[in-house]
């Protein structure tokens, strides 16, 4: 409604004629929208494009959006949109109340990936003079990406007209691009093409690159090749820099989903010594948790959605920890002090436990969705950061940091700590070791249920999702040295960025062979992991 | 362990109970009842493949109850045998021995990867029995005791890139697949096609991942990088199974629109788009033999008793629960005019059986084990459906033999009489693959 | 004192953990045959000591020989001990699922290479040795006893039996008294001085009256490094051990 | 010398053992040869090769144990070594299809053709002749095995460190065989095999030899083993199961004692991996799975760790229930199989054969046998934990 009403401003402002007058002649064009399926929809919208008329916009962006629909009784073309059972129903151009219609007495019009290409070119050409600077923004953007030789006049008053800088840089990029890939390319003046070419250079990306390979393919003058070659070279050489750093940034955020995952077994499996097999699924039950707190949200609060995962955090947090304390009280505690045994029990576990999620929520993936926080990506210089792992990577790093202040700070993690080493003597002291034990576990299980709450946005919410991660779980452990949380964030961190800088060199799977022998030679160094404790105490 | 002494007895009782049920498997009564005809299910219920052939088993016991409800076959009912590989191939082999000669069914449903499919076939030769196998495959195969229900290459990948070709103009190609087979036979097959159409080697990036990969944040930034080298990219992708969600979940995120670098998968149905939010990926594409959104009476009747027998309204279809469907209707025929479900006379009766298949036309067994189907293209929609863009004019024959790989271009199979080969080489006219 | 006539020479040998400096430029040196008592209070560097010799842990500076000429610090464990060199644990650990016998057997100076025990079957000079291992251990009786059911002194006697079967020329023993009986302390001390002579012995002991029976020349151990040497009389007067070690 | 090595080892539980074997040997092929179908007494095809396969997963199950149990290296990789002799085996098959694959290509196997492969990789020559191929048998898992074993015991990586990389070996190794550009099939594998030694592998004649075969090989292995176990060597091996630095303080180079059986149960689990393949008629990467490594290690627990017989009757239990379960419950066996781990462990610390140590300890006038109380204290070693 309210993208509505400013496109009403939009016409209002820019067209100083008659709206009325382009309107009846779009109406025709408009009418054949809806017949002769994608091609005449496709040959439709070409001629709204060519009109440039921008009382179009509303009727294409209806389109886009699957709004556009043709009314069976008359073959009229009418804007339908959802109202309760029915639709109701409005004039594509002038915007007036048609009434309602039922589902059955409409037909959509369709597009294709092409028709959705050509829409967002046309609406490119035609929101050029839109009054929001973000709209043109991203109008000039959707001609440097369609090179629409249609848009080129509009271009030019748009330039002209145009007061904030970073929009206009946009736009002669725009037109620079048209300008290098239009039919009269061939037949520029020199002196336009070196100008296209500093546009270019100044924007420095890879699709500016393309452009400058074609200029210094063309026939251009010896000096504006050359000087599209510099550019060239400089634009390479920033994009191999940009690409460094994306290598860094993909290793940073593989490295937290290691540590997210691996940080739970810490606990469990560092601290407590249990080598804990069904670490792979607490975290899946922390994922299932997320997915019934989302189902819960889209039931009951549609409107809440995006708060959906930090209701689903504490959550999975309790559900995965009351299941681990469940297993510690069953089965662990019956165990300990013959880790090799809990290794045996805790894989029976990992089995049920996967059995269990099968039978009660079936054996297809589960939607886990991202709230609107979490989707999407920005651009951070040459960097694209996802905001989504983005969040994961925040989010790892809190963990860790809540989990070192839990054991180092409070009088829980001082228990934790007195239990571990010296069982006898706590025990003597008045701590209950028997609730210290439920309680760790219950905690290391409950850190699982939050890295399941994180992985359910990246992967499947399967009954399979915890085996994809526990053994990288365990390696990175081992890694970091067992008994160590520090050891457990340096070795994420290491394996995570290491797996990325061998990928693009070695490909995934080769990549991932060689990170794991890197793994055994390592060990093979330092047998008892990055931190290994050092001194007597290790030899007794 | 002072529960030790207590509770030891509980722990003997439940290995004895073991042992007693081991036991009974090493007995084999020759249950000859001949009131029913058994037919074998032979799909993962647990492991990674549960995901994907959970949901064909179902479907199998769906169309057996409701064969059963029309007075089941040649006077007897039906009774489906289940067990589960799970997800382990030479369990697979095992079980299908099992199906075959202890408990003496008269055909199988089953296997879902292609390795599955081949750990079992010496025992489906050797034993003579009948397995219809439902999903895409790679082709290169012909066996007499195997109907191949799903699609061969030329069924579903090469329509696909013609359809990219031609629609949407691409000219920059990036084929992604799961390092197993089925990727690298259809990429091959792809290369060699697009290298025949005129496509240049640097404008064909392949790239392989291992089995569940889940960080998908540097090929994704790949395939960007190729796409902007100014011509039409298009990703043609044989990702398989769990390593669909993460690879669709980071193309969304890093904003790959289907209208600037769309993705065309031929592993990815109803069933895994369910999983994801399908916002963000509008307009990629699939192809497949079938789709739930196809509007036929058949399919519309179809999904209805689906949604019913398994009480769920949110259970999707999908293309090879078709495959199953259109196999088993013409099991049904073929023992029906076999007059028996004895394996030799059904395997020489199901040639040339036609049945209805539910996109609104007929499927047909050919001479080579494989069928007849029409092969639609269908882009990504909100809802987790697609919507059907093409459609090829006819229906498909299944080409077993790739045209398109020099060794296998010369080979046919024919399994009528008397030929009966599944490998007959056109140009020596032998028998028996190129021959030395 | 030249190197050359000694049976184990030690100098300058420092090891640190973490910082912390368990030995502390050591110098040491013992003469074949000859039986030495080392004393001094917790953490003085006595076991760490008893490790650097055995090649358990590695020095950080220093040399280590062994009969003037066999450089210690670079050899495995194994090595050392085959070279002749025996060692008792403070807390004694002999193999439990085996019978004493066996124990005595394992024990017994003989090839160590992995086939030739693989291949190797007793023969009566080997039975002998050990029924006379067993004798002065008195533990003949227990032969076929699984060692883990032993007593504690019954452990320690095995182990000491352990290091006579190895026959080695250096023995080092920790705290073999820990936990004995005053007859036993006696009957202990007795069988060490009865092996010096033939071997040279390295005593770690706390207990002040089984040091006194031993007789024999003692070091004081303290912060890693040597306090004192002497007879334990003279060693008793010294002021420094007095004050670090004995107490007023 | 030979003979006295394996009467050393030849106690009474060997020979309860080895009469087992020998009945299965001959009772085995009778019963489905020559008994009548019809007879109550006959056994199929189907049941022999079933049987086949327990005695091969058996045999890693003992290699596995020799290790494990005796020396206190818990290994989580030796699926691969399995996996390996069964690859060697694998491929000696593929040479002997020569021209009956469906390209009738007489030297390339079919998966090569389709990938367009010009000529037999180096690493494939040789195999062709079955003695080659029995030699690789032992000498590749043996050679990784020693190569691995060889850094791992010198740098003193033990307990959970050295599990968790044997989990890195064969995961690696999963992976590697995955890719295609191996020349291994990858994810399928090596298949449809017709002949072994010129006889038809799928006729009953061969699956019955093959059985034999494997009990002869199991029953073999099983005296190297227990011969082993007797000899002083097994008592060094016991020794540094409990007490590691002890031993090497008496002089014994313990890395190489380790290395030694560790070699040796490699060739072992390579053995059952290559009479494994032709019975079971494939062999792809997913024997290469972490998990099913972990699986032969809960085979050993449940018959008993430290009794080879107990590796042995573990095996055998826990695979036949698996059958049983797939086909009887097949919704439910994981439920099944995952709470017979828990209550092991629970109740049966010590495995079946534990638990008949245990009633025989009861009864008046019968000595507890020699058992593994210490086992515990190393594993709590191994984890580097004490006190817990």
């Amino acid at each position: 409604m309210r993208r509505a009403l400013r496109w009403l401003m939009a016409v209002c402002v820019v067209v100083a004629t008659s709206t009325a007058a382009f309107a009846a002649d779009l109406r025709p064009i408009v009418q054949s929208l809806g017949s002769g399926g994608y091609s005449g929809t496709e040959k439709a919208l070409e001629q709204l494009s060519e009109a440039g008329d921008p009382a179009a916009v509303p009727v294409i962006e209806a389109l886009q959006a699957g709004d556009l629909q043709v009314r069976k009784s008359d073959n009229a073309v009418v804007i339908a949109r959802k109202a309760g059972d029915a639709f109701a129903l409005t004039d594509p151009l002038s915007g007036a109340d048609l009434g309602q219609a039922a589902a059955a007495d409409l037909t959509r019009i369709r597009i294709n990936n092409s028709l959705r290409r050509a829409i967002s070119a046309t609406l490119g050409a035609l929101t050029l003079m839109s009054p929001d600077a973000g709209v043109r923004r991203s109008a000039a953007d959707a001609v440097f990406k369609s090179r629409d030789a249609n848009a080129l006049a509009t271009l030019e008053t748009a330039i002209a007209k145009e007061q904030d800088k970073g929009v206009r840089a946009a736009m002669e990029q725009a037109r620079a691009a048209v300008l290098l890939t239009g039919a009269a390319a061939a037949t520029m003046p020199d002196a336009d093409v070196q100008a296209a070419v500093d546009t270019l250079a100044a924007r420095g990306d890879r699709d500016a690159l393309v452009l400058l390979n074609m200029v210094a393919a063309s026939g251009a003058s010896e000096a504006t090749k050359k000087s599209a070659a510099s550019a060239i070279a400089t634009v390479e050489q920033k994009l191999a820099l940009w690409g460094a750093l994306q290598n860094l940034w993909y290793g940073l955020s593989l490295g937290s989903v290691l540590l997210l995952a691996a940080i739970g077994l810490a606990v469990t499996f560092g601290v407590m010594g249990v080598i804990n097999m069904a670490h792979g699924e607490m975290v899946m039950i922390g994922a299932y948790t997320t997915f019934l707190v989302q189902e819960f949200f889209r039931a009951h609060a549609p409107g809440l959605f995006d708060l959906s995962i930090l209701v689903a955090l504490p959550a999975a947090f309790i559900v995965s920890g009351g299941v681990g304390i469940i297993i510690e009280r069953s089965v662990i505690r019956w165990l300990y002090g013959r880790p090799l045994e809990t290794l045996l029990a805790t894989w029976g576990l990992s089995l049920a436990l996967q059995q269990a999620v099968r039978s009660i929520f079936g054996p297809t993936n589960r939607e886990v969705g991202a709230p609107s926080w979490m989707s999407g990506a920005f651009e951070l210089g040459g960097l694209t950061i996802t905001y989504g792992r983005l969040w994961i990577v925040v989010f790892a790093f809190a963990v860790f940091a809540a989990l070192l202040a839990a054991l180092k700070r409070t009088w829980f993690g001082l228990s934790i700590r007195a239990v571990t080493q010296n069982r006898p003597m706590a025990n003597a002291m008045g701590i209950r070791t028997a609730r210290v034990d439920a309680l760790t576990f219950g905690l290391g299980s409950g850190i699982a249920g939050l890295a399941g709450v994180a992985l359910s946005q990246i992967d499947n919410v399967s009954p399979n999702l915890g085996q994809g991660y526990i053994l990288d779980s365990f390696m990175v452990v081992v890694f970091g040295g067992v008994g160590n949380l520090w050891g457990t964030l340096v070795g994420a961190l290491t394996l995570g960025t290491m797996n990325k800088f061998l990928e693009p060199y070695a490909g995934a799977v080769l990549g991932k062979i060689l990170v794991l022998v890197f793994i055994i030679l390592f060990i093979q160094r330092r047998p008892r992991g990055l931190f290994a404790l050092k001194g007597r105490a290790v030899e007794a | 362990m002072r529960t030790t002494k207590l509770t030891s007895s509980l722990g003997i009782g439940a290995l004895a109970g073991l042992a007693m049920g081991a036991l009974a498997t090493l007995a084999t009564p020759a249950q000859a009842a001949d009131d029913t005809i058994k037919v074998g299910i032979l799909h993962s219920l647990s492991g990674t493949m549960a995901i994907s052939e959970t949901t064909l088993k179902d479907v199998m016991l769906m169309l057996i109850d409701e064969q059963n409800k029309k007075g089941g076959l040649l006077g007897k009912k039906l009774e489906p045998v289940v067990v589960d590989p799970a997800s382990n191939w030479p369990l697979f082999a095992e079980k299908a021995r099992e199906l075959i000669s202890k408990d003496k069914v008269s055909a199988v449903f089953g296997c879902w990867t292609s390795v599955s499919r081949k750990s079992v076939l010496p025992v489906f030769e050797e034993l003579n029995n009948i397995l219809f196998y439902p999903v895409q495959y790679e082709g290169e195969e012909s066996s007499r005791n195997v109907f191949y229900t799903g699609a061969a290459p030329n069924q579903q990948a090469v329509p696909a890139v013609d359809y990219l070709m031609q629609k949407e103009k691409v000219q920059r190609w990036v084929l992604a697949g799961t390092d197993y087979v089925y990727p690298r036979t259809t990429n091959k097959i792809l290369e060699a096609y697009l290298k025949s159409k005129g496509v240049k080697a640097e404008d064909i990036m392949i790239n392989y991942t291992p089995f569940g990969h889940s960080d998908w944040q540097s090929i994704v930034a790949d395939i960007k990088k190729f796409g902007s080298a100014g011509k039409k990219t298009a990703v043609v992708s044989t990702i398989n199974g769990d390593a669909n969600v993460p690879f669709y979940k980071e193309l969304g995120n890093q904003g790959v629109k289907a209208e600037d670098i769309p993705v065309v998968a031929f592993s990815v149905g109803e069933e895994e788009l369910a999983g994801i939010d399908t916002k963000p990926l509008l307009g990629h594409l699939a192809a497949w033999n079938y789709f739930q959104s196809v509007e036929t009476p058949a399919n519309a009747e179809f999904i209805k008793e689906w949604k019913a027998y398994t009480k769920n309204d949110k259970r999707v279809t999908n293309d090879p629960m078709e495959a199953h469907y259109i196999g088993f209707n013409m099991w049904v025929k073929a023992v029906e005019a076999a007059g028996t479900t004895e394996p030799d006379k059904v395997i020489d009766a199901m040639v040339g059986v036609s049945v209805p298949n539910l996109t609104g036309g007929y499927s047909a067994m050919l001479p080579n084990h494989h069928i007849t189907k029409p092969v639609l293209i269908g882009e990504v929609q909100e809802n987790g459906q697609f919507d059907v863009v093409s459609k090829t004019p006819g229906l498909v024959p299944g080409d077993e033999w790739s045209d398109y790989l020099p060794d296998s271009k010369d080979l046919i199979a024919d399994w009528r009489k008397p030929m009966s080969c599944g490998n007959f080489n056109v140009k020596t006219g032998k028998c028996g693959g190129k021959g030395s | 004192m030249s190197a050359d006539s000694t049976l184990l020479y030690l100098d300058g040998v420092s090891v640190s953990f973490d910082g912390f400096r368990a030995l502390n430029n050591l110098s040491l040196v013992m003469l074949p045959g000859e039986m030495r008592a080392i004393i001094g209070p917790n953490g003085a560097g006595k076991t760490t000591m008893m490790d650097v010799i055995t090649g358990k842990t590695r020095p950080d500076r220093g040399t280590i020989l062994f009969e003037g000429r066999t450089d210690l610090t670079r050899l495995r464990e194994a090595a050392i001990a085959n070279l002749g060199i025996g060692r008792k644990f403070q807390r004694p650990t002999v193999f439990e699922p085996h019978t004493v016998w066996d124990n005595l057997e394992l024990a017994l100076k003989a090839p160590r290479r992995p086939l030739k025990t693989l291949t190797y079957a007793i023969n009566g000079t080997d039975r002998d040795r050990i029924e006379e291992i067993l004798a002065i251990t008195r533990l003949s009786a227990l032969r076929d006893r699984q060692a883990g059911g032993l007593s504690h002194g019954q452990k320690q006697w095995l182990e000491i039996g352990m290091l006579l079967a190895q026959d080695p020329k250096l023995l080092l023993v920790d705290e073999p008294v820990a936990g004995m009986t005053d007859a036993e302390t006696e009957q202990t001390a007795e069988l060490l001085c009865s092996i010096a002579g033939r071997h040279s012995v390295i005593v770690v002991e706390h207990d002040m009256t089984f040091v006194r029976a031993l007789g024999v020349k003692v070091t004081v151990l303290a912060e890693g490094s040597v306090l004192a040497e002497g007879s334990l009389d003279s060693v008793s007067a010294n002021a420094q051990v007095i004050d670090t070690y004995l107490g007023r | 010398m030979l003979l006295r090595f394996f009467l050393m080892g030849l106690d009474r539980k060997a020979g309860i053992v080895l009469a087992i074997l020998a009945i299965l040997a001959v009772a085995v092929p009778v019963m489905t040869l020559w008994v009548p179908a019809d007879s109550p007494f006959h056994l199929s095809v189907f049941t022999v090769s079933l049987l086949g396969k327990y005695l091969c997963f058996a045999l890693l199950a003992l290699a596995l144990d020799l290790v494990w149990g005796y020396c206190g290296i818990l290994s989580l990789g030796h699926a691969a070594f399995f996996a390996i002799g069964g690859y060697a085996m694998g491929m000696y098959l593929m040479r002997q299809i020569g021209p009956r694959g469906v390209y009738g290509n007489p030297v390339l196997p079919d998966f090569m053709v389709f990938l367009n492969w010009k000529e037999l990789p180096w690493y494939w020559l040789g195999f062709d002749q079955f003695w080659f191929a029995a030699l690789m048998v032992l000498v590749v898992p043996g050679a990784l095995a020693f190569a691995f074993g060889w850094f791992a015991f010198r740098s003193r990586v033990t307990g959970v460190y050295l599990s968790i990389i044997t989990q890195a070996l064969t995961f690696a190794l999963l992976l590697a065989f995955f890719r295609n550009d191996m020349g291994f099939g990858g994810n399928n594998g090596l298949t449809d095999f017709k002949d072994i030694l010129g006889h038809d592998i799928q006729a009953d004649g061969t699956r019955v030899a093959l059985f034999v075969a494997t009990v002869a090989a199991l029953a073999f292995s099983y005296m190297i083993a227990s011969g082993v176990i007797a000899s002083k060597l097994g008592k060094v091996l016991v020794a540094l199961r409990d007490a590691e630095s002890r031993v090497r303080f008496i002089g014994y180079d313990t890395e190489s004692y380790k290395l030694f059986a560790w070699t040796l149960s490699a060739c072992m689990a390579g053995v059952a991996g290559a009479l494994y393949v032709p019975q079971v008629g494939i062999i792809n990467p997913s024997e290469f799975a972490p998990a099913s490594s972990i699986e032969a290690v809960i085979w050993v627990a449940v018959g008993g760790r430290g009794t080879l017989a107990g590796a042995i009757l573990g095996a055998v239990l826990v695979n036949m229930g698996k059958s049983y379960f797939t086909g009887a419950l097949p919704e439910l066996w994981l439920f099944a199989l995952g709470g017979l781990f828990v209550l092991v462990t629970l109740f049966l610390p010590k495995g079946l054969l534990g638990l008949w140590g245990q009633l025989a300890a009861k009864l008046p006038g019968r000595r507890k046998q020699p058992g593994l109380s210490e086992a515990r204290n190393s594993d709590a070693q191994a984890a580097g934990q004490k006190g817990m």
